[in-house]
């Protein structure tokens, strides 16, 4: 295997380096029995998705604590390993050997599927991610259907994992997460939808290729038009909420409900959770990068050679930090808040941006076109943005038991 | 058995346990439930139809799931808003005890 | 407009990473086993019994009077009296704790047993490095564990070790002089009855306050 | 087409604009307003000066004067109703001097309004309003032209009622309101009966539009009932909503009171602009007005503009002579206007549309000018309207004086150096010329007379002699202790005087007999400048006429209040004191309000007591009468029912309830049951199907 | 193969989600019946409306019914009918399926050969959505629209007046 990577390497074609792990999976497959090979290939794929991300997963947690305490003026982890690099693992081993507790009324069966359902759901979104040229699991017709679909059933898992601990936070937790996720769905979908007008198709693939080439120096990502850009940052707005990070990580907010719906989870179980909960913010920023950061696309045009798959994990890597950051920046916010803020910024942008592609689309392309679409974003985030902002006239807080 | 008349026998058994939840049971949510399945079950004869039907082409019948799907969505709506209604006010969910429409 | 303070905080915390990274005084944290910070002196954690000379058995102050262990407030002081009695430091019959045991899993630092000791004999110690693998057994201190020659207490809170060292030779040269006087008055007149509550000479109770 | 003129509809389009941010604004954004509205009336200026440059420029190359551009606007049964817009010589001189005048009133307002609460308000309002007048300008459609001057009476009602608070505001604004509504109604009508004519609204239309020959002729042919050609009615009825807007008599009472609104409304709307609509709208349908049957007579006046000749002449007179025993500064200055509208309408009536037209665009220079003086001075003496408490303001107020004495004199028409004098000269020697009568022309000379005498009353009251304002304030048992003393006003609000002074002076420049570049303009030729314009028949003895006249009103005027200083504001007038009956009845201004209240006001009241005594009583006791009857029948069908139908009904009744019990039992209210039955209904509906399909 | 997985599936789920006692559970198995389905859609090619049926069902009213559940309290009794009404209920349910079973299986219109694997690719559907049946499209969008408002004021808590 070694020896045929080494080859084609030798081969000197950017080509095959570019497909290295696909050369590696044909050359392994083209091994096996006539009748498995199918079931191989597939199986290959989803074992490199499983511990790439994995990979990645260990790789977060170590980059999120030291990039916090850095924030902090912290040191972080720096014990383990040079510099703290093998914390994941001893955290893993940690995890694998704790006393796995479940609490003594619990819904045994429902407390164990809850975590197993959570990971299952969010492994199986990256089958329709596009990591490199040629390298997706299914190219799906209704590829951001399916993500958005399965994405849906963590919500389930939320709630299985909230209920079944009987537990007044964890159930307080399971509704908090929910009510966040449904609202922030739909300006989610609504964002991406801008998109799949422009492209005219579901298929993930297909959307990345829409976005190769160059107009001179800049690159034909979505993000590089206004419809793209206010979209964009909707989009991780959204998603930010949907993985129940910071600011938006009330269904584990420490100071009222202790930890949300996996209170009652250790050892393994909350490693799993932990692992979903990142999963989840991997397959999110993937499916960003893939509708409006032009996928696995090179940014610059001489910069084509570097394979693609590096690319979007370079993009990937970006986005988790940037994910690191807000997290060390931004405090939690308010039920009211939180919701103010979906259906009275972000829908109404998201319509407003849904209709502003669609000039965009419709308009000659030249500076009018951008000008008018400028204009469709700016304005309305102005009105709306001043809106959120000159609501905050609380009333004078009476305390009726404490006096 | 045929394909069709495989998919059509889960779609009549879909139906009956369905309709059995709405005949059995005394909750509103189970009703609304069995309702929930007999609606699913009419979905899959329209999929079954339309895939080995005559004119495929045309897709009739996916286009049919779509709005039956959406109605559902929006029963499913109302139908759990009239419950919690009816809860608030008669404080319970047992469609036995919710007869105040008797002649 | 939206998103200036947002903006803001990001610039302010990105500062913060990169300032980490340049300048060495942003990183307050001290590397414990290796670095440590010097302890304040009035630094205390758990009690220990003082001892005078070499012999720790001989030369305990405490006297086994239960105080302390009524005063305690989570009731971590167990001791026993001993029913016979041995001269202690100066050579005076006394009795002394035959069990003093001390669980420190329960001990809350308060130092209330030293405030109310009447011998100066348990002071509170500063090691804090006490972990160990046996939760019950190895937490439960008793009489020889706690037992610490008088050297240590002076090693960590001299100050105050000296106050008492100095104030416990007073009271005994006090009480020689007394029994000096007291001699000589039997020399010179007639022994009169007993001296009835004649004080034990390194007694603290009778000669203060 | 140049780009001007297909984007003729920017320059309202963008007051338009600034009144909808305005709108938006909060109450506190006084500078956002103010720029939004001067800076949008700004650029409409500039478009203005491009789309009068552009005629300018096609008049020197001869190519036609006249371009339109027409769009379809709805489509109704098979054709299109089309609207549009044009720029044609009398257009683009209008839209010059509206955006011109209203951008300088605009710069005033902002220190005129600047303690008022709704700065905004007003700022949208004016807004607007310019929008709408603009409109009114560049339509080439007389519906468009139609729901612009709506807009313009909406907007002038608004803003005459802007301080609503004040009663007598809220009243002015309903009867100006009302009071136009009349004459609107007319036009609507004739508007109307236009189209059923025409065929269509546009005024211009490669041919077919309504002031184009081919209509022309056929509408001078169709004659009416009573004799006269359809033509001659619908410039009657559209010239009657001429008479409501621009406050000719007979409705001519709703223009003093409209002085109830902020000073710059009363310069901008009821001096210079909204009330010149009136003579636009009639100048801007003068062919229709003008149409001959047969080319023989075209010499002659048609019936139409007859009227307009003597509504118009009529008008200087009357108004005139009420301004002469006015005592509000605005008051005389809003009769003057209603008199030097009556000299436009003369001036269109005998003239013809460059005549009227001139003294337009030089009374709105002027008049502006005065108003907005006028403006100054109240603004100066603490919102004191009375001439009688002035005096002595010309020390006090250097810059306001030497400007109002600027406007007044070109509105008395001072020989050679004021613009009035030319266009007052024109009207008045073509009324000398007209064919029908010398009477028009006897009146005009009479009204140039009285304008001098009141005009020198009212500048003798307010500037010399000496202030009589303290004594005022004294006399009253007020709270204010120190009495204020006039000062002059902010830069804001003189800048504009000065600006409009000049060309008070210089505007009349353009329509001297020698140089009629006005004239010419307006009919699309090139000027021609020739000394000999003055040596043309007529034209000397009527300028000295004219001034003899000027200048004897300007001694008569002295001669009562130049004379003597005037010392206290109770004194009673100069002329009252000669003549205190006819005074009386100038001053309560012919008795024409209380003539509508006495006949119009009471006939309706009384009517309306008719129709309700006639409903009281005659068909009131036809009801009762029938109701009685009803009520007798019906109590012989109680006595049956009760008696012989109910028993037999109770026992019929009786049974179906019993019956009902018996089927309600069916009705469980358990849906469960409902269900059963429809399961066990569904396979028997199935099974019979079966069977019915295999037997 | 695949069919007969997903189709046991689909209905062991829907028969433990009326029978199971506890509503919650009832709800679980639901949504695990609701995959099953959607499985099937997938095999018989309908890709859309099997990621559809998971949005919607598993997502949205599964999700709906728990908060009905959480938010209305069971009131202790089970939730059965009596014996009487559960046999009849039972009979009326045997013969419904018996009809439906037998009426399947002496079809006529059954006796077809498999036709090929019909397009249905996002494009066509999308299409006929925007095209063909744009009225029923506007229509279901103003009924849900109605829908959510109605369910809305419904379930908005009243103001009560408490004695």
């Amino acid at each position: 295997m070694t020896a045929l990577a080494y080859n084609s390497l030798h081969h000197a074609s950017p080509q095959a380096a570019d497909q290295i792990f696909l050369i590696v999976q044909h050359w392994i497959v083209s091994h096996a029995p006539a009748g498995l090979q199918s079931l191989l290939a597939i199986l290959l794929s989803v074992v490199a998705i499983v511990g790439g991300f994995g990979l990645l997963f260990a790789i977060t947690t170590i980059l999120e604590r030291k990039g916090l305490g850095r924030i902090q003026n912290r040191y972080g982890p720096n014990r383990v390993g040079f510099f703290g690099s093998l914390q994941p693992i001893a955290d893993a081993i940690k995890s694998l050997t704790k006393e796995d507790i479940v609490p003594q009324t619990a819904d045994k069966l429902v407390h164990l599927l809850a975590p197993i359902l959570l990971v299952l759901a969010a492994f199986s979104v990256y089958a329709v991610l596009p990591v490199g040229r040629n390298m997706v699991l299914v190219n799906l017709d209704a590829g951001v259907l399916f993500f958005f679909a399965i994405g849906s059933v963590t919500e389930v898992a939320v709630f299985m994992a909230g209920w079944s601990s009987r537990n007044k936070y964890s159930l307080l937790g399971a509704m908090r997460a929910i009510a966040q996720m449904i609202s922030y769905e739909v300006p989610l979908i609504l964002s991406s939808l801008t998109v799949i007008m422009a492209t005219g198709s579901l298929s993930t693939v297909t959307i990345v290729e829409k976005q190769a080439g160059f107009s001179r120096i800049l690159p034909h990502w979505f993000l590089f038009t206004p419809w793209g850009f206010a979209g964009f940052v909707l989009f991780m707005i959204a998603a930010t909420a949907e993985s129940n990070r910071s600011p938006f990580d009330l269904p584990e907010g420490e100071s009222e409900i202790i930890a949300g719906y996996y209170i009652e989870y250790s050892g393994f179980k909350f490693a799993l959770f932990f692992l979903g909960e990142y999963l989840g913010m991997f397959a999110i920023s993937g499916l960003a990068i893939t509708l409006f950061l032009g996928g696995w696309n090179a940014p610059l045009p001489f910069l084509t050679w570097v394979p693609s798959y590096l690319w979007f994990f370079a993009k990937l890597l970006t986005l988790i930090v940037a994910f690191i950051w807000v997290r060390g920046t931004l405090p939690r916010l308010r039920m009211d808040q939180l919701m103010n803020f979906a259906w009275k910024f972000m829908l109404p942008m998201a319509l407003l941006n849904l209709i502003t592609a669609a000039v965009w689309h419709f308009m000659p392309s030249g500076p009018v076109r951008w000008l008018v679409s400028i204009v469709l974003v700016v304005v309305p985030y102005t009105l709306l943005g001043r809106n959120q902002m000159h609501k905050s006239h609380l009333e004078k807080r009476v305390y009726r038991f404490a006096e | 058995m045929t394909p069709l008349s495989s998919c059509l026998m889960l779609s009549a058994l879909l139906f009956s346990v369905g309709f059995a939840g709405v005949l059995m049971r005394r909750n509103a949510i189970l009703i609304l439930i069995g309702i929930e399945l007999m609606l699913n079950a009419a979905n899959l004869n329209f999929i079954a139809f339309w895939r080995y039907g005559s004119a495929p082409e045309a897709l009739t019948g996916v286009m049919f799931v779509i709005f039956s799907i959406g109605v559902a969505a929006a029963e499913a709506a109302v139908g759990l808003a009239l419950i919690i209604s009816i809860y608030r006010h008669r404080k319970t969910t047992q469609i036995d005890r919710i007869n105040s429409m008797r002649g | 407009m939206l998103g200036e303070g947002i903006a803001k905080g990001l610039i302010e915390t990105a500062r913060n990473f990169l300032g980490s990274y340049v300048n060495k005084d942003r990183l307050t944290t001290v590397q414990y086993p290796e670095q440590r910070l010097p302890q304040a002196e009035a630094t205390r954690d758990f009690p220990f019994l003082v001892y005078d000379g070499e012999d720790w058995q001989a030369g305990l102050r405490c006297v086994g009077c239960q105080i302390c262990e009524k005063e305690c407030p989570p009731k971590c002081i167990f001791i026993e009296k001993s029913t016979d009695k041995k001269p202690d430091a100066v050579g005076k019959p006394q009795f002394y704790p035959a069990v003093f045991n001390i669980d420190i899993s329960v001990c809350m630092s308060c130092q209330i047993c030293v405030e109310v000791c009447p011998f100066d004999a348990i002071k509170m110690d500063t090691a804090f490095e006490l972990s160990t693998v046996d939760r019950f057994g190895g937490l439960l201190w008793d009489k020889a564990r706690l037992a610490k020659p008088n050297q240590h207490y002076h090693h960590v809170h001299p100050t105050e070790a000296a106050e008492v060292d100095g104030r416990l030779a007073e009271e005994r040269a006090k009480a020689d002089a007394k029994a000096k006087a007291a001699a000589e008055a039997k020399t010179s007149a007639p022994p009169p009855a007993a001296p009835p509550a004649a004080p034990p000479a390194n007694s603290g109770v009778s000669s203060t306050s | 087409m140049t780009w001007i003129v297909r984007n003729l509809w920017l320059i309202p389009a963008l007051p338009a604009l600034a009144a909808g941010l305005t709108a938006l604004a909060k109450r506190h954004q006084r500078r956002y307003s103010a720029a939004l509205a001067i800076g949008a009336m700004g650029l409409s200026f500039l478009l203005s000066l491009c789309a009068f440059s552009q005629v300018m420029l096609a008049i020197t190359h001869g190519q036609p004067s006249r371009q339109v551009v027409n769009f379809p606007w709805f489509e109704f049964g098979n054709q299109w109703l089309k609207l549009g817009w044009m720029l044609d010589p009398l257009t683009a001189i209008m839209l010059v001097m509206v955006t011109f005048v209203g951008l300088l009133i605009f710069i005033y307002s902002t220190g005129y309004m600047a303690h008022d609460d709704n700065f905004t308000r007003f700022f949208c309002f004016l807004s607007l309003f310019a929008a709408a007048m603009l409109g009114v300008i560049i339509a080439n459609s007389l519906l468009l032209l139609f729901m612009c001057w709506e807009l313009v009476g909406l907007t002038s009602y608004l803003l005459i009622g802007f301080w609503y608070h004040k009663p007598s505001a809220a009243a002015a604004a309903k009867k100006a309101f009302i009071t136009t509504r009349i004459g609107d109604l007319a036009f609507l009508v004739g508007m109307l009966w236009l189209f059923s004519q025409a065929g269509t609204l546009l005024f211009y239309d490669q041919g077919a539009g309504c002031l184009e020959h081919s209509a022309l002729t056929a509408m001078v042919a169709h004659l009416t009932g009573i004799g006269m050609a359809a033509s001659t009615g619908i410039a009657l009825l559209i010239f009657a909503g001429a008479v409501g807007k621009s406050g000719q008599v007979p409705l001519h009472v709703w223009l003093p009171d409209a002085m109830e609104g902020p000073t710059p409304v009363s310069a901008l709307i009821h001096a210079a602009t909204m009330v010149a609509a009136g003579v636009f709208l009639v100048a801007r349908v003068y062919p229709l007005m003008a149409a001959h049957s047969d080319a023989a007579s075209a010499l002659s006046a048609t019936t139409a503009l007859q009227v307009v000749t003597w509504i118009g002449a009529i008008t200087a007179v009357f108004a005139a002579l009420i301004a002469v025993a006015q005592n509000d500064i605005k008051r005389i200055l809003a009769y003057s206007t209603v008199s030097q509208l009556g000299y436009m309408m003369m001036g269109l009536g005998v003239g013809g549309v460059a005549v009227g037209m001139f003294h337009l665009i030089t009374h709105a220079f002027f008049k502006s000018l005065l108003f907005m003086g006028a403006g100054s001075v109240i603004h100066g003496c603490h919102e004191e309207q009375d001439i009688r408490r002035m005096g002595g303001l010309s020390k006090l107020m250097p810059v306001t004086f030497a400007t109002y004495a600027v406007g007044m004199l070109a509105l008395c028409g001072f020989p050679l150096f004021f613009s009035g004098f030319w266009s007052k000269d024109a009207i008045l020697h073509a009324a000398m010329g007209w064919s029908i009568s010398r009477i028009p022309f006897y009146l005009g000379s009479l009204g140039a007379l009285l304008t001098a005498f009141y005009m020198t009353r009212q500048v003798y009251y307010v500037f010399f002699g000496t202030s009589r304002l303290a004594s005022h304030h004294e006399a009253t048992p007020a709270a204010h202790t120190a009495p204020p003393t006039p000062h002059e006003s902010p830069s804001s609000m003189t800048f504009p005087l000065v600006l409009l002074a000049s060309c008070a002076i210089l505007l009349g420049a353009v329509g001297t007999p020698a140089w009629p570049w006005f004239d010419s303009f307006l009919s699309g030729e090139a000027p021609i400048f020739a000394f000999a314009g003055f040596l043309e028949h007529g034209i000397l003895p009527v300028m000295l006429t004219s001034t003899l006249i000027v200048f004897l009103g300007l001694a008569l005027g002295w001669w009562f209040y130049g004379r003597q200083p005037i010392l206290s504001a109770d004194l009673p007038d100069a002329l009252e004191q000669l003549q205190p009956g006819i005074f009386r009845v100038l001053q309560n201004k012919f008795y024409v309000d209380e003539l509508y209240e006495h006949t119009v006001i009471r006939w309706n009241s009384a009517l309306a007591t008719f129709s309700d005594w006639l409903d009281r009583w005659v068909w009131n006791g036809v009801v009762m009468t029938v109701s009685n009857l009803v009520l007798g029948l019906s109590w012989l069908a109680r006595s049956t029912d009760t008696y012989l139908v109910n028993t037999s009904f109770d026992e019929g009744c009786n049974t179906v309830t019993t019956s009902g019990k018996l089927l309600a039992r069916l009705q469980s209210g358990r849906t469960q049951s409902y269900l059963r039955l429809v399961g066990i209904a569904f396979a028997a509906l199935v099974l019979v199907l079966i069977w019915s399909a295999r037997s | 193969m695949l069919f007969t997985i997903f189709a046991a599936l689909t209905i062991a789920g829907a028969v433990a989600a009326i029978s199971l006692r506890n509503l919650v559970h009832s709800v679980l198995s639901l949504i695990l019946a609701f995959a099953g389905l959607a499985a099937v859609y997938l095999l018989l090619g309908a890709q859309f409306i099997g990621f559809a049926q998971i949005l919607v069902y598993v997502g949205a009213v599964a999700i709906l019914i728990v908060f009905t559940i959480l938010l209305t309290r069971n009131d202790g009794t089970f939730g059965t009918s009596s014996q009487a009404s559960w046999n009849l209920g039972a009979l009326i349910v045997i013969a419904v399926f018996g009809t439906l079973a037998w009426t399947i299986h002496s079809s006529a219109a059954l006796q077809h050969a498999l036709p090929p694997q019909p397009e249905a690719t996002m494009q066509q559907i999308g299409t006929a959505l925007m095209v063909r049946f744009a009225l029923p499209l506007e229509v279901i969008g103003l009924l849900l629209t109605a829908a959510l408002i109605g369910a809305a004021t419904i379930a908005l808590h009243e103001k009560q007046e408490r004695p």
